[in-house]
């Protein structure tokens, strides 16, 4: 094993002989794949080093340090990499892995469905076989980036006649063909993040499944697993993205296009750092009432933060006592998000009436009101999460199941005309 | 001039009245054609608007008969308030017919035999430029007017109904109390603002030495009464709303399946919609009362506040439940649903937060404990 | 039918040659009966007249206004009555009804079990044929005045073997016996205002089975539809007890005894109208915080006014529009009572530490702390409250059951020992 | 000295401290022999009260050890109390140890030398005897001292653990600041008064020309550290009763059946539970990040704010909860639930309301945003 000292040797040193600002992104990707600096933590047989999270973190941090950038990550197709990555056969990782590390194709996540959203298992998009190819029929919905990508992890019904979570199968679709059409999905907020997604006689060659046939839930599970974990969640502004030089702004632009689906999530968490500076400024500081409500949503936010690092804390200490974590954050963000709401409102008064920037604190006050119901929603509603609290952290009895048996006798919600 | 009955019951006429409203806006200004409207950028339909004054007789419903309105009450009011509530009716009905319509009761009889008809038969809209929204008390005080009363400088930073207006009502803070001015839409600089809820257009409105003429003077006692009755009309929209989100939720959730059932069958989500049913029965009483109390000479600012803050809260369950039930498509702007939210959210400011009401309403508890 | 004024006149002349206050309060009830006074509404065979609500309203009204006691009515026993006189054989009637309208025995209610409280179909007291008798083993618990009680109603489990509502019987039990013991049930608040109740053998002989046998929850139905209806819910004293004069004394005690355990319930539901004097007095008025909270619970205290008046007049008015009632008062009732122990936790202060007459407020105040939790558990924990609005009044799909085929298979709480 | 870490997890010291604390009071002091201490009219059992101070050490836990105490800190007085309100303890702990033994820090150091070994060995039991316990701005006035200072005449109105105590400490304004005073109990008048949590006696307290002897003052610094230490520590009670309260509800539900199934399996009553966990975890790190805070050089006083009203809130919800979900039987005086509802009800308004903490947190925020 080598130590931190030699890879931020090596590295630095392979660096400072092949990092230029001048060189194209794409050429500069390929040399990274090359060296296999591109995913430092993956196998040797595939592009990596067979690197520890920790030794492949200590990379990162020099890439960093030197300002030069590195393979692609952003958006959805971190998911779609590590995913082929765990389950793909050596053809499939060979074809789609270095597109994916270059950024030459970008990628989409086809999961959810007008008619089974909470109930993911529910899917009824159709892959039929058809000679050497799976023929694909169905809807999708809520995929980020959909229209500017050019692949996606699909899931799809493959046997009706198998229980729900049986008969679905995982695919690799190639999103630029006649049968697939991304169409922006409006939100009450006004912003586009999603779209939808239809497919009419697509087309999947038969090599192009990922795992068995029926192993797609199974398989998805890997890729829901690492969404959670937050792998492919970076949607912060890089702060290479900003620097000067022909590579940077090559990288800007693909980071610009990956992480637009995000720009709203800081306010539909509710924005509680704006709280105080935003009462100071209308006066609404001076209304007791506004104070109260100020005060619930600070001490919702520290807490939130307080009790996420001592799970994150219990996590790598091994402690005993069980640290309820995710599920309980994401109740507790809609939480803060709807109290920080409340009081947003009573801070702007007359102003709650206006939208955009009219409403006084640039556009961004309005479009909290407006985009604070999305956090009980996306990624799980809390209903959800508090059926998994319950049961995974307070061992509560599960609901009794009414969706066993073959998946065509199970009552379900006709497709959508469209 | 009809009757307005002060028992708790509706009478047979204000059934079958509502039952007309109802069905005119469900056929003609139903929720579904609101996207439609607002993607146009049309803020209504002008021939709904006429049929409105014309076949029902609802924008003068409230105006007496001699100046071409309907000579009806407060309950006739908040019936057609609750019915557009629940269509989220967005032409100029609240602004011009209520908030100018009732302002316009504190006019001199010669600005009232003026503007009324013209109201009643929908061929003019006026709107009520306050320059607060939310604090009676901070009303006219940033605009000025002449010494002759002839002209207005200023600002209303919002008024909602400003474009859509030809005519302006304006109060402004003087010594001998508030001055309501008539004003032209075509004397004043209108500028469209972005509405946070877009089925209720605004504008901020600015006065430059615009020709104006004070037709009437609102006491202390006028502008609360003023305050009361919007405050209460506002509370049946809220209602109406709250009812339509309430069983549009219930019926969506009836019909979509997961997990092999109707959502509508799992105990947490029918618990919730129970609540909601209490909440929005204790509302839609408080402000059929209000109607009554408006209706009859006791004083209404008790349960004004109790109509508005109670209202506004159960709308708001309405609204949050409405989209949380529904899930990700709830959330979605081909969903009809935000457009309550929003309007359900730009009311909850409009006239007076909850909290606002919940406070005066102590004040005034206070303030009658110790008058005795 | 008689008119309005003819009642009055024959009430009026009957009261005037028979009414005297010095007479024994048994002799003038038993001349009530013989007078067919005691229950005008009831059938002409049993003691009555056959009159309407409307016509034995005006019965009362003119005893009232003669300051004449009327039949015994207040407690469980006007339930028993009104069940029996539905349900019972023209013996049982004859046996029962007469000392229950003279108040030469009181009755006390055995429904609910510590085993079976939401669910009272569930319930597991046995009874089981021993020759002309029933033999009867279990325990009741929430009962009325059961230590005061000369009779029960009763029901017991008759069938195991049948699904769970279908085994049930309904009984007439003697509470003097041997095998019946009362014991007072002490609450949080410190009140003991109902009993459990344990029967060991206790008998009950074949001829007081009310019904046939496996009628038992219907006729429970009854006797519920009866108590939700409000009768025998007159838990105001009478202002008839509060006069001078032997047969007056007589009656308050009758109605001393049977009203007590009510005493608290003003304090559980809450005491709005108490807040305002008592936030006056403590200063609390000008805190803001606490107005907020008073001014919550007034305006839901109002609102639940408004609405029930409003059902109310539906109802009577017979209009088209539904009129939820019972169970969403019952809610609005359990939201004010908590909503007005917040607010009088604020108005108290310091003074919430303090317990009965140390609170400041004559133990009303602290009464209300420790009282309000009752209002959403008794006659109905909410929860069943929000099952019935959301299934009858919203039309929304029942649960599936779990409690369907013979009763002895369905999983059930071990009884308690003691 | 031991070590206390501001590190957010605890040490493996501190996790078996916990440990020896929870088993000690679960087998000598558990919830379940409150009712029967409480129905015998006793506090507390003393022999409890002795092995706590000389077979665990806490009773001095926080005082130098080199007067018999632990010198321990605040992190380790927050581990003791959340276990005492897991077992709901009904001894003086929180009252002398804590309550008393905080103020002793204000104490110049021959009264700490002379009081600190008879508060750690548990042989002398201590009360501070506060005239507002809801609000700091209050404290001292309705108690005096004489010219001399020798003496003290006032009243405190409510003193938890004023009835077992041998020594009080009294607050009392002057010009000079508060005085820190201590007072034998037997040169007072004790009255015992009803107390709302029984388990947590409280008399009220009358100084009737008392020989008294000033042993400190505290600077308005000093009793806002103190008022700071007091709301954290008792949120760490608070949230040990909330999450006693919290799984031991579910374990109930887990084996009550209604329906032919356990209740424990119905979603409303499933997610109400999952929301309660949210509220306590959140309580949960706020208070061990107020202890994490005094061990520090930072203020502590916007974490003390945060602490103790979110713990309250939670606290009252695990209460309601409690009882709401046993149905019947939880409002029963045989079922432990209403002696936490009690001890939580009562703690809810103890060194101040959840609203006042908000309050004061918003004018503490503010306060520090200008100094900036």
């Amino acid at each position: 094993m080598p130590t931190e000292q030699e890879i931020r040797s090596e590295v630095s040193a392979w660096l400072e002989a092949n990092w230029r600002v001048d060189r194209p992104l794409r050429e500069w990707r390929e040399m990274l794949l090359e060296a296999r600096w591109a995913a430092p933590a993956w196998p040797e047989a595939f592009y990596g080093r067979g690197y520890t999270v920790a030794e492949a973190g200590i990379v990162t941090k020099t890439f960093r340090a030197h300002g030069a950038v590195g393979a692609a990550s952003v958006g959805p197709r971190t998911l779609a990499a590590e995913t082929i990555l765990a389950h793909g056969s050596a053809d499939q990782k060979h074809r789609h892995l270095p597109p994916i590390l270059t950024g030459q194709f970008s990628w989409t996540q086809l999961f959810s469905e007008p008619g089974s959203g909470s109930d993911l298992a529910g899917l009824s998009t159709r892959a039929e076989k058809r000679g050497e190819d799976w023929i694909i029929n169905g809807q999708k919905v809520w995929n980020t980036s959909a229209h500017h990508a050019d692949f996606g992890i699909l899931v799809a019904r493959t046997d009706w006649d198998l229980p729900k979570h049986q008969g679905i199968s995982y695919f690799l679709i190639d999103m630029r063909q006649a049968g697939v059409e991304a169409r922006p999905l409006r939100q009450m907020n006004g912003h586009a993040s999603f779209n939808e997604v239809f497919m009419t006689d697509a087309v999947v060659p038969a090599a192009d499944m990922l795992g068995a046939e029926g192993e797609g839930w199974r398989i998805a599970m890997t890729t829901l697993s690492i969404e959670r974990s937050g792998f492919g969640r970076d949607r912060s502004a890089d702060p290479l993205a900003t620097r000067d030089g022909p590579i940077y702004d090559e990288y800007a632009e693909e980071v610009r296009i990956a992480i637009e689906p995000y720009t709203w999530y800081p306010q539909r968490a509710g924005r509680a750092d704006l709280l105080l500076d935003r009462a100071r400024e209308t006066g609404a500081i001076a209304n007791p009432a506004a104070r109260q409500e100020i005060a619930k949503a600070l001490i919702l936010a520290k807490g939130a933060a307080l009790a996420n690092q001592a799970a994150e804390a219990q996590r790598r200490s091994g402690s005993n006592e069980v640290a309820p974590a995710g599920s309980i954050g994401k109740l507790a963000a809609s939480t803060i998000a709807r109290q920080c709401s409340a009081a947003h409102t009573l801070i702007q008064g007359d102003a709650a009436l206006l939208a955009g920037a009219d409403d006084g604190a640039e556009g961004i006050a309005s479009e909290v009101l407006l985009s604070v119901p999305a956090i009980s929603i996306a990624g799980g509603t809390d209903e959800i999460q508090r059926n998994i609290v319950s049961e995974r952290v307070l061992g509560m009895p599960k609901e009794p199941r009414f969706d066993t048996g073959p998946f065509r006798d199970i009552p379900r919600n006709a497709p959508k005309d469209s | 001039m009809a009757d307005t009955t002060n028992a708790i019951a509706f009478t047979e006429e204000q059934d079958a009245f509502r039952e007309v409203v109802a069905r005119f806006l469900a056929t003609r200004a139903p929720a579904a054609d609101v996207r439609a409207l607002v993607e146009a950028g049309r803020p209504y339909d002008a021939d709904v608007w006429q049929a409105l004054a014309q076949e029902l007789g609802v924008t003068g419903l409230h105006l007496p008969e001699a100046c071409g309105g309907g000579g009806f009450g407060p309950v006739e009011l908040g019936i057609v308030l609750e019915e557009m509530g629940r269509q989220l009716y967005t032409g100029p009905y609240f602004t011009s017919s209520i908030m100018a319509g009732c302002a316009l009761h504190s006019a001199d009889a010669d600005a009232q035999a003026a503007l009324f008809p013209t109201l009643a038969d929908g061929s003019s809209i006026a709107a009520l430029a306050l320059d607060s929204l939310s604090d009676p008390a901070r009303l006219g005080l940033s605009i000025t007017a002449s010494a002759d009363g002839a002209h207005l400088d200023g600002t209303a930073p919002i008024v909602p109904g400003g474009l859509e207006a030809d005519v302006l009502l304006v109060l402004v803070a003087a010594d001998y109390g508030l001055g309501l001015f008539r004003v032209s839409a075509a004397d004043v600089e209108i500028s469209p603002l972005q509405s946070l809820d877009p089925a209720r257009p605004v504008a901020s409105i600015r006065f430059a030495n615009s020709p104006a003429e004070r037709i009437g003077t609102l006491s202390p006692q006028s502008v609360q009464r003023l305050w009361d009755t919007l405050s209460i009309l506002l509370a049946h929209e809220l209602v109406g709303a709250a009812e339509a989100l309430l069983y549009g939720t219930v019926e969506y959730m009836e019909q979509r399946m997961q997990f092999g059932r109707p959502i509508a069958s799992f105990q947490a989500l029918k618990h919730r919609c129970a609540d909601l049913l209490m909440e929005v029965e204790l509302a839609k009483a408080l402000a059929r009362e209000g109607a009554r109390v408006l209706a009859s000479d006791a004083s209404p600012t008790e349960i004004a506040h109790m109509a508005k803050s109670m209202a506004s809260d159960a709308a708001m369950s309405a609204a949050r439940a409405g989209i949380q039930l529904r899930g990700g498509i709830g959330f979605t702007w081909e969903n009809d649903t935000h457009f309550y939210f929003k309007r359900i959210k730009s009311a909850e400011v409009l006239f007076g937060t909850p909290q606002q009401h919940r406070e005066w309403l102590m004040t005034h508890l206070e303030a009658t404990a110790h008058a005795h």
